[in-house]
């Protein structure tokens, strides 16, 4: 294992360290226990946005924390969901008076921590929504798995619902457009390579070299299938392919799309695959008016991407264009 | 009922499977990096690690109840993932079963384990044959309750539960998972153990050895009281 | 070989229909030859910037296009230069009437390619100027080698020089400030492990398991020795060393760290990084006063970092903070 | 004169070199790898590629610095890195120094090959054992000089010069690079061959194969004139 850290056990506790050195301007660092939470938290008046899970997914949740998105993020331990106290902490911390919502990805250990935090929360007279993020359309959403994984996604519904909290919508409010921005998102991603969780010291699965696994989570949990090693457009066709059937997305339809690496790959690759992501959706009717590509949700140093495209609608679209001020996403200040 | 089991075996348990999860950690890691995001060893040695820097702010008259609300407790808030609140509802139930109890019974024993298995189905929502942890206990529950109905010692009854949780954790090898992270591999878990029954069965095995070699004629200063 | 591509020899070509379907708004691309300009070039009575370079550094240089920096961006084939034929159609393209600087990092390939374009452009009418970066420490600048290459402080000559030029400043006093802030950066990079050039379809270099390269160049080029991987701390001192004292920094400067990823490092590494930096130069009372970190002058999936020093004065400040609107750098607008 | 060389060798030599560079892409490229970044039989090969599909833009009455002049302007135009500017300047200086000549003698081909390794130096500046390109050109321009002062024929002194240039490309083996990037190497550089010195020696041999095959009694439709 080869990684610029000091010792696996404290990967997280210096990683927060570090961003509090370099994005002090945006947030205020809590320690013990770790939360990030925007400079001005509490804001008065406003629905607080907290969310979290295990870290190795940077810039998620941390480098959203900040004006017009998240208000705090518990990163937990790599690939492991934050403990209660932490949440509860971040939950008190950026509570205005409004109620917060939380912001789940659909992990049992995620669900699991934040419901408990949740209660917890509530004992202390804080109204806690939580809105449970599903895009991943890899996974079978039956009574016979976890159900759908929450992925890339994730990044959309903190992003919109953070706007609509910025403008003043109650807590209800806040967590309907949440709901709705992750009923209208699907992603689906791959892995080339497998990742190295810090404490473990070895690929979290192996892949051979002519081998890709369709359908990845973003902590490596394998997918659909694993198939040869193909060139990127048809990669692309298998995951736009089930993205596009599940909602379905029709003629006629105004999407985002968003092509995000998974930590490892060239930022070339992600643009090659951009190009034939909207050449297919152009086919079909669909037309990108937003797009976002980059490294936004990431599992460690895996090589892959994952594809999300969301259905817009005006307000939808409104929202994303509104003002963000975070490290990893800024625009309109 | 001299061979009752006292805050002293609880204590004992405690210690006992810090160890155990420490020794077991990278095989822990390694089937939960098999069906798994390979984290399952490290996060139980981080919360049994902590709960035995707690274990001295017990109070000297503590009775196991209070012991099993401590780990309950720290689990909760030092493990994270899956387990930790899973793990930690089952010793929060199984604590409140035995209430104020200074010394547990057969039929405490019982109603510690059905609690604890309880709380973790309440939380997860798995069934058994579902590949998790409730493998390991849902087997143990019911060896545990025939061993009790036969009249065995509190003792007997843990050995009974964790011969049955070492076997209901094989038994999950063959199985497709339908909860938790291995539920995502569908055919591909086939094969594999899972961590969590794995884990679930280490610790019902010390919590046998520890009555072992703790309980029976009253040891230890604590077991001085005992109701029923 | 692992990547998403389609064939070695249409990666930059496809890639960059990709960067133009993601960000229409900000950039238009001319496909042959290939250059990126800024939507609205070009700008009436503003000194136009031109830079580019082999592909494969992304973001750098298209990403870098749009308001506040670059006006134009020419991406060669990966690792090597664009001729001067795309150089010359994109100074042309960007020229508002008041000259064209070319930012031009020290690598033989990059010198004589843009020197051809400027002579091209001179006998066109265009005044051109050219500002050549050579940030990189961990190369000895003399007269035996091809002197210092041009690495991550790219981004920072590209952003200040572009809030010069958007603030009316002319050619000589945008050129100048280029070369000022060339003049105050440093930089030196590690590599834990090799990157891939599609159509080489072999790493660039061999490392060990527990080997590093200290003084790596961008291209995977070696720097100033091999050694075994140590703890992220004892590799920052090793970068940081020579930067403090080449310049030299000295106690009550003010600077911008800048640590930047190779492109296939996780972010928590990045802010591990950024830690023990900024204590260590906190140490030596230089003040940290701006800071970026993350992937912005890359090496396909190279797994390491640069750290690189810009000593900062009101000027460079203020000319770094004002607004910028780029696919990969972006506030104030 | 009837050995001197006309269009028809310096198409040839084209073709000829073309197709050289296509066959060792992959040796320049591995070269390269091992003390640059492992792009220098790409690049040549889609310069030369380049170039192929422009031959036909000649027109019929051609002289060689026409071709030599096109060699330029597309290798500058298509190969990019460091060896596009400086080989195109090597073909551009060279075409100069040949001019409007439509029969090169000995005099001429020496005149090429000089202005050529001057152009390299103009640009890059590169001294003889600084691990380049030049240290290919150089010792072939020396033994094609001595051998046009012997007396030998245009395809003869080409012959000499890819035979130095060859040992001038191998001998760069034991040296430490002092431009381009193989510079950044220092003491590692040391035993490998400089891909630009290999490629300009598999260049020269080229236009000594040409010279051997369509030299000589002024073959082929375009050797009818011809000065000196
Ligand atoms: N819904 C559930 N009910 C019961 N046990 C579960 C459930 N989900 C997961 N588990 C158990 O948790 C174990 C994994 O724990 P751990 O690795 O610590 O957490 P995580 O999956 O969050 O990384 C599994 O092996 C399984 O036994
Ligand atoms: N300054 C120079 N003078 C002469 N030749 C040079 C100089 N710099 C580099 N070269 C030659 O160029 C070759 C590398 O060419 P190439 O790989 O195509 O370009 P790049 O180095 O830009 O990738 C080297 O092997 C060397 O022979
Ligand atoms: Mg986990
Ligand atoms: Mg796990
Ligand atoms: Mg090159
Ligand atoms: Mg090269």
């Amino acid at each position: 294992m080869k990684k610029l850290i000091n010792d696996p056990k404290n990967v997280v506790d210096e990683a927060v360290v570090g961003f509090e050195a370099a994005h002090g301007d945006l947030v205020t660092v809590s320690h013990d226990p770790i939360y990030i939470a925007r400079k001005d938290a509490p804001v008065a008046g406003k629905v607080g946005l907290v969310s979290g899970g295990g870290s190795g997914h940077e810039p998620l949740h941390g480098g959203f924390v900040g004006f017009g998105m998240l208000d705090a993020a518990v990163p937990g331990p790599v690939f492991t969901s934050p403990t209660p106290d932490p949440i509860l902490a971040a939950t008190k911390a950026v509570d205005g008076g409004k109620g917060v919502l939380h912001i789940v990805k659909n992990y049992t250990g995620d669900v699991l921590n934040f419901e408990t935090a949740a209660d917890l929360a509530s004992a202390e007279d804080i109204e806690v929504r939580t809105v449970i993020v599903d895009d991943d359309v890899a996974v079978k959403d039956s009574l016979y798995t976890a159900g759908r994984r929450g992925v890339a996604g994730t990044v959309l519904v903190e992003k919109i619902a953070g706007a609509a909290a910025e403008r003043g919508d109650d807590l209800d409010a806040v967590a309907a457009i949440a709901t709705k921005v992750n009923g209208q998102v699907r992603t689906m991603g791959v892995a080339l390579t497998p990742c190295v969780v810090p404490h473990a010291g070895e690929p979290s699965f192996v892949l051979a070299d002519d081998e890709i696994e369709i359908g990845i989570g973003i902590h490596g949990e394998p997918g659909r299938e694993r198939i040869k090693l193909e060139p990127a457009d048809a990669i692309v066709d298998r995951l736009l392919g089930p993205i596009l059937e599940d909602l379905p997305f029709a003629s006629g339809d105004e999407v985002l799309l968003l092509v995000n690496g998974m930590g490892g790959t060239p930022q070339v690759e992600l643009y090659i695959v951009f190009k034939h992501a909207a050449e297919v959706l152009a086919e079909k009717g669909i037309t990108v008016t937003r797009s976002l590509v980059g490294n936004f949700v990431t599992s460690l140093e895996m090589q892959g991407v994952s594809i999300s495209v969301l259905k817009l609608d005006e307000e939808l679209t409104g929202l994303w264009d509104a003002p963000v001020q975070t490290a990893a996403l800024r625009w309109g200040r | 009922m001299a061979d009752a089991l006292g805050i002293d075996w609880t204590t004992d348990w405690i210690r006992r499977t810090a160890q155990v999860v420490h020794d077991h950690r990278v095989e822990l890691v390694t089937l939960d990096r098999e069906i798994g995001d390979g984290d399952h060893g490290e996060n139980l040695d981080r919360g049994f690690t902590a709960v035995l820097a707690k274990l001295d702010t017990l109070a000297d008259d503590a009775v196991p109840g209070d012991a099993l609300k401590l780990v309950a407790t720290t689990l909760i808030s030092t493990v994270g993932g899956a387990s930790g609140p899973l793990l930690g509802t089952a010793y929060l139930k199984g604590a409140a079963a035995v209430g104020k109890d200074e010394q547990l019974d057969g039929a405490a024993v019982v109603a510690f384990l059905t609690a604890a298995r309880d709380g973790v189905v309440l939380r997860g929502k798995a069934e058994p044959g579902d590949k998790t942890m409730i493998d390991a206990w849902t087997p143990a529950v019911d060896a545990a309750a025939a061993a009790e109905a036969e009249g065995r010692s509190p003792a007997e009854i843990l050995a009974a539960a964790a011969d049955a949780a070492e076997k209901g954790a094989e038994a999950t090898e063959p199985l497709v998972a339908r909860k938790g992270r291995a539920s995502y591999l569908g055919e591909r878990a086939i094969g594999h153990r899972d961590p969590g029954a794995q884990s679930s069965s280490l610790i019902l095995r010390a919590a046998a050895d520890s009555a072992a070699g703790t309980g029976g004629a009253g040891t230890g200063g604590a077991s001085t009281g005992g109701a029923a």
